[in-house]
């Protein structure tokens, strides 16, 4: 290990450049999907810093974790963003002042973490069995944190689950419900599903149907709120 | 073991694993049609040349990179998966401590790249087919990894050497019962077939595939029958002993014995997908949840108590 | 590579949609993938968990006992709320 | 890009000739025996195929699909007219009549050097667009404009979870694969559900002439089970009405035995589709079961009752439930079930109307 750049550095610094390269691409594209992905590249080149460091577990988990998070972070991005694909130009940034103050706090943060936390010296044996010591602290003194995490993820998915589904036990969710107002005290920022229940003001177009073919009632608008 | 031997063997594993699937596939349906075979041997070569001599086509305005990207991924992420199958008792090409977790992984890329591929056409026939899919192959990746973690009980380990080791008395297919047919559905999801064809179905005009043609379509099929290869190579680890052999064996022939158990789980995939049929996806999502989450659950309670010392 | 207009237009049987493919696109499936993150996140503890279970024992399986009857928790109360189906 | 080595392309040659068909009237019989040659590959899309054959006559108002679909071949490409009149402007067409075998022209036509045929639509956009500001790049704002030729789809009600999301109007056939031959449909699609669906022209109808038999209900189950991804099985259901119409004696019961096995009638949601048809409560499964079966001629067309509507049918379903409920009608069933239906006036149309309002920002 005497080299003066080994192949476990360059190998570093070519992980560490995709991370930053490719987190400073999620803000400067405009479809949603890319920046999904260009999230998840970096979060991978991270893991794979983690695999340098001897922590095999925690590095592939993080590529398992969160190519599926990001996966489902496109989909809900796609679902309620506009102009998702990026056809027309935007900016992804927003709330510039805040952001950058929040950046550098971050970052200074974590620096003096870093420089001032006492950083181990001595490579790891090779015989050292990570996932083994981290199976064992689970079911040691970190027990009750892992149980519960595990009933905070469980409130998760209930929570989840009452604020996501529309159909319920108790019939459908949305009579009497009113989505937020576009300004304080504001109109709603959509239709309210009780009012005009043949139609959508979606954009603010006008309806009227004088014309329209007789539709067999299957819950084209049967389904609306009472 | 020499780093460019192993490279060079693995790409001519899977161009041979991928004709054997073809081979597999025609004479499925051969066999359920109810018709002679035809051109079995060449007949794979002979319409994967035609995809390579055919012209790549564009739609209009799609997301260039990701489409051009998304093939190469699939079939990348094949590759990675065999490189972590041991293919001898002395261990695989690439060896790390958390190899089920790093297949859990390719199966969540895999996702990623079946959704690019439909998605980057900026095509209505592919967008849904990349949309469903995600929908039903969110699911089958929780049911896939209680099959893995009820495996690694008995080997304490997440290495798939050890996973192997542990089956030297008694494989893991009849000692966790219900592990290979539930590993199964995944494969039918990963390789996109049969019952689990939600991404390039008939009912898309090929879905994620339907604008595709030319060398990339050439790469993506191609990507298609490696992965069930890929699979089918984990699963005779997992559940089938990978290259243990029988007792008069030598360990030499460890990969013979690896490469025949892949031979036959990909005759089941095989025969699963032309032989099922497949349900809409609403459909599918709760016998997902209901049916064959829990059942997975119960797989691995039985494997914990079998386990338990 | 260039292809002409007409040839580069997505194929739908000879019919024609008058704007991109790629939209705000309802997918029906968003309770359930919710669901799947906090599943997801679960599981990741069972991995160091299943490499000790058999040194552990007893303690290992109440515990994998535990996790498994609360995840059950989860799946029976969304199963009931509709949500595995398309919505 | 395509790549070009001479043992490559005599390899390629060997391979099985990619058509696509555009099936017009009384044409879709033909079309599956000549599928069930092993040198012919019927494939789904035209992107996957070397040569259109267009089978059987072609109606004056699918001719622009027809185009369309020609164009969308890639390059080197062929046509085959088989019992159809080819377009004015062509310069010698192969035509070939119905009756005669159309394996050997079509493989004729894919060995042929020849140059590839040229686009029958004009090389315009879809709308005229130029990029915007200093990178030539899409429209205006975040919605407005046509970028890259198109305006984007716009917002409407859902009638499933009254989420608000985008809504695309489509209109898809008349030449799909186990798709009934001629019909078109406009969808108002919300994801992959049915907001609502129209009828813009019926399919071609059944042959004239052809009582609905064995044959016939065979081919029908056929086309259900391509859509329930069994294709191997479906072939076989061709292969028995094929052998059917040559007189010879066909075994139904292990068909039925077969298809049972793959678990198609558990894979179809009960009561999907469900409506009164001859006379008598029916569904998918309960249709399927019947073209399977050993009856005689289960339908008795002195019935007076009213066809249930097929866009009726249709709205409210997801993609595939949508096309499986299309698949389990006969061409006869459907005959009286799909009539043009008149568009919605302009400016109900959200899609449409905003498009239309693009397009002035545009200029």
């Amino acid at each position: 290990m005497n080299d003066l750049v080994s192949g476990i550095d360059i190998a570093f610094w070519a992980l560490a450049a995709i991370a930053v390269l490719s987190g400073w691409r999620v803000f400067s594209t405009d479809s949603m999907v890319r920046a999904s992905f260009l999230l998840l590249l970096s979060f991978m080149a991270v893991a794979g810093i983690m695999l340098l460091l001897a922590a095999p577990y925690i590095g592939v988990a993080t590529i398992f974790m969160m190519a599926v998070e990001m996966m489902v972070m496109a989909v809900f991005m796609v679902m309620f963003m506009m102009n998702p694909a990026g056809l027309n130009p935007m900016s992804m940034v927003h709330q510039q002042p805040l952001a950058i103050g929040a950046g550098v706090v971050a970052f200074i943060g974590l620096s003096a973490a870093v420089l001032t936390s006492p950083l181990p010296d001595q490579p790891v044996a090779a015989d050292h069995r990570a996932i083994h010591a981290l199976g064992i602290e689970m079911l040691g003194d970190s027990m009750l944190i892992f149980e519960s995490a595990g009933v905070a993820l469980l409130s998760a998915m209930i929570g989840s689950v009452i604020l996501s589904s529309r159909s319920g036990r108790f019939g459908p969710a949305d009579p009497g419900s009113r989505p937020p107002g576009l300004c304080e005290g504001g109109l709603p920022a959509g239709s309210v599903p009780d009012e005009n229940k043949n139609h959508g003001m979606g954009h603010g177009m006008q309806h009227d149907t004088p014309n329209a073919a007789p539709q067999d009632t299957h819950g084209a608008h049967g389904a609306q709120g009472s | 073991m020499n780093a460019a031997t192993a490279v060079g063997a693995t790409l001519l594993l899977m161009l041979g694993g991928a004709w054997l699937v073809a081979v597999f596939d025609r004479i499925a349906a051969a066999l359920v049609a109810r018709r002679p075979v035809g051109s079995l041997w060449l007949g794979p070569l002979q319409s994967g040349a035609s995809l390579l001599v055919s012209r790549t086509n564009q739609t209009e305005h799609p997301d260039a990179l990701n489409w051009a990207l998304a093939p190469a991924l699939y079939l990348v992420l094949a590759f990675v998966g065999v490189a972590l199958v041991p293919f001898s008792t002395s261990g695989a090409l690439v060896d790390i401590p958390a190899g089920i977790v790093l297949w859990g992984a390719v199966e969540s890329l895999t996702v990623v790249a079946v959704f690019l591929h439909g998605w980057s056409a900026n095509a209505l026939f592919p967008l849904l087919g990349a949309y469903r899919y995600v929908a039903v192959g969110l699911p089958i990746m929780l049911v896939s990894m209680f099959v893995l973690i009820a495996a690694a009980l008995p080997a304490q380990s997440l290495a798939l050497g050890a996973i192997v080791q542990s089956q030297a008395g008694l494989w893991n297919v009849v000692r966790q019962p219900l592990g290979l047919p539930l590993f199964l559905l995944l494969g039918l999801s990963l390789t996109l077939r049969g019952p689990f064809n939600y991404a390039d179905s008939a009912d898309l005009a090929g879905g994620t595939d339907a604008e595709r043609s030319g060398p990339p379509r050439a790469v993506w099929q191609w990507a298609r029958l490696s992965m069930a290869v890929s699979f089918s190579a984990m699963a005779a680890t997992v559940f089938l002993g990978g290259p243990l052999g029988p007792a008069w064996g030598t360990a030499e022939l460890g990969p013979l014995w690896l490469t025949l158990k892949t031979a036959v789980v990909l005759a089941l995939l095989v025969a699963a997908s032309h032989l099922l049929a497949r349900m809409p996806p609403s459909r599918m999502l709760t016998l997902l949840w209901t049916v064959l989450l829990p059942l997975s659950f119960v797989g691995l309670v039985a494997a914990g108590i079998e386990a338990a010392p | 590579m260039v292809v002409s207009n007409p040839q580069a237009t997505p194929f739908l049987g000879g019919g024609s949609m008058p704007t991109h493919a790629w939209q705000r696109f309802h997918a029906r499936y968003y309770p359930m993938a919710l669901l799947f993150i906090a599943f997801e996140m679960e599981m990741m503890f069972m991995y160091p968990w299943a490499v000790v279970f058999v040194q552990e024992g007893i303690k290992a399986l109440a515990e994998m006992g535990m996790f498994l009857a609360i995840l059950s928790v989860g799946i029976v109360y969304a199963w009931r709320e509709g949500v595995f189906r398309w919505q | 890009m395509a790549i070009a080595w001479p043992w490559l392309d005599r390899l390629a040659a060997r391979a099985p000739v990619a058509i696509f068909v555009a099936v017009g009237r009384d044409a879709i019989e033909r079309v599956e025996d000549l599928s069930l040659d092993a040198r012919i590959a019927w494939v789904a899309s035209p992107r996957h195929a070397d040569v259109l054959l267009v089978a059987g006559r072609v109606r004056s108002e699918d001719a622009p699909a027809l185009r369309a679909v020609h164009d969308q071949i890639p390059a080197p490409r062929k046509t085959l007219w088989w019992g159809s009149t080819p377009f004015q402007e062509l310069v010698l067409p192969m035509v070939l009549p119905l009756a005669d075998e159309a394996s050997l022209p079509i493989l004729s036509l894919h060995t042929r050097v020849s140059n590839s045929e040229p686009d029958w639509l004009p090389d315009v956009p879809p709308n005229p667009w130029r990029g915007l500001g200093p990178n030539g790049q899409g429209g205006k704002d975040m919605m407005g404009g046509v970028p890259y030729g198109r305006p984007m789809a716009m917002t409407d009600d859902d009638s499933r979870d009254g989420l608000q999301l985008d809504q695309t109007t489509v209109q898809i056939g008349p030449f799909l694969q186990t798709w009934p031959a001629g019909l078109v449909l406009e969808l108002a699609l919300q994801g992959d559900v049915v907001q609502h669906a129209r009828v813009v022209h019926s399919p071609c109808g059944p042959t004239k002439g052809l009582r609905e038999g064995v044959s016939s209900r065979l081919r029908s189950a056929a086309r259900l089970l391509r859509l329930l991804e069994l294709g191997s099985l479906a072939e076989r259901c061709l292969r028995v009405a094929a052998a059917h119409d040559r007189c010879q004696p066909v075994e139904l019961a292990a068909l039925r035995a077969a298809v049972r096995r793959s678990g198609a009638f558990a894979a179809l949601p009960a009561g999907l589709g469900a409506c009164r048809l001859d006379g008598a409560p029916s569904d998918i499964r309960s249709r399927l079961l019947a073209w399977l079966g050993n009856d005689a001629d289960p339908s008795k067309d002195a019935t007076t009752e009213p066809k249930p509507k097929l866009s009726g049918l249709l709205t409210g379903l997801e993609w595939n439930e949508a096309w499986l409920v299309i698949s389990s009608f006969t061409p006869q069933q459907l005959h009286g079930m799909a009539v043009p239906e008149k568009a919605p006036v302009k400016g109900d149309d959200n899609t449409t109307n905003s498009a239309r309002s693009a397009m002035e920002h545009a200029h």
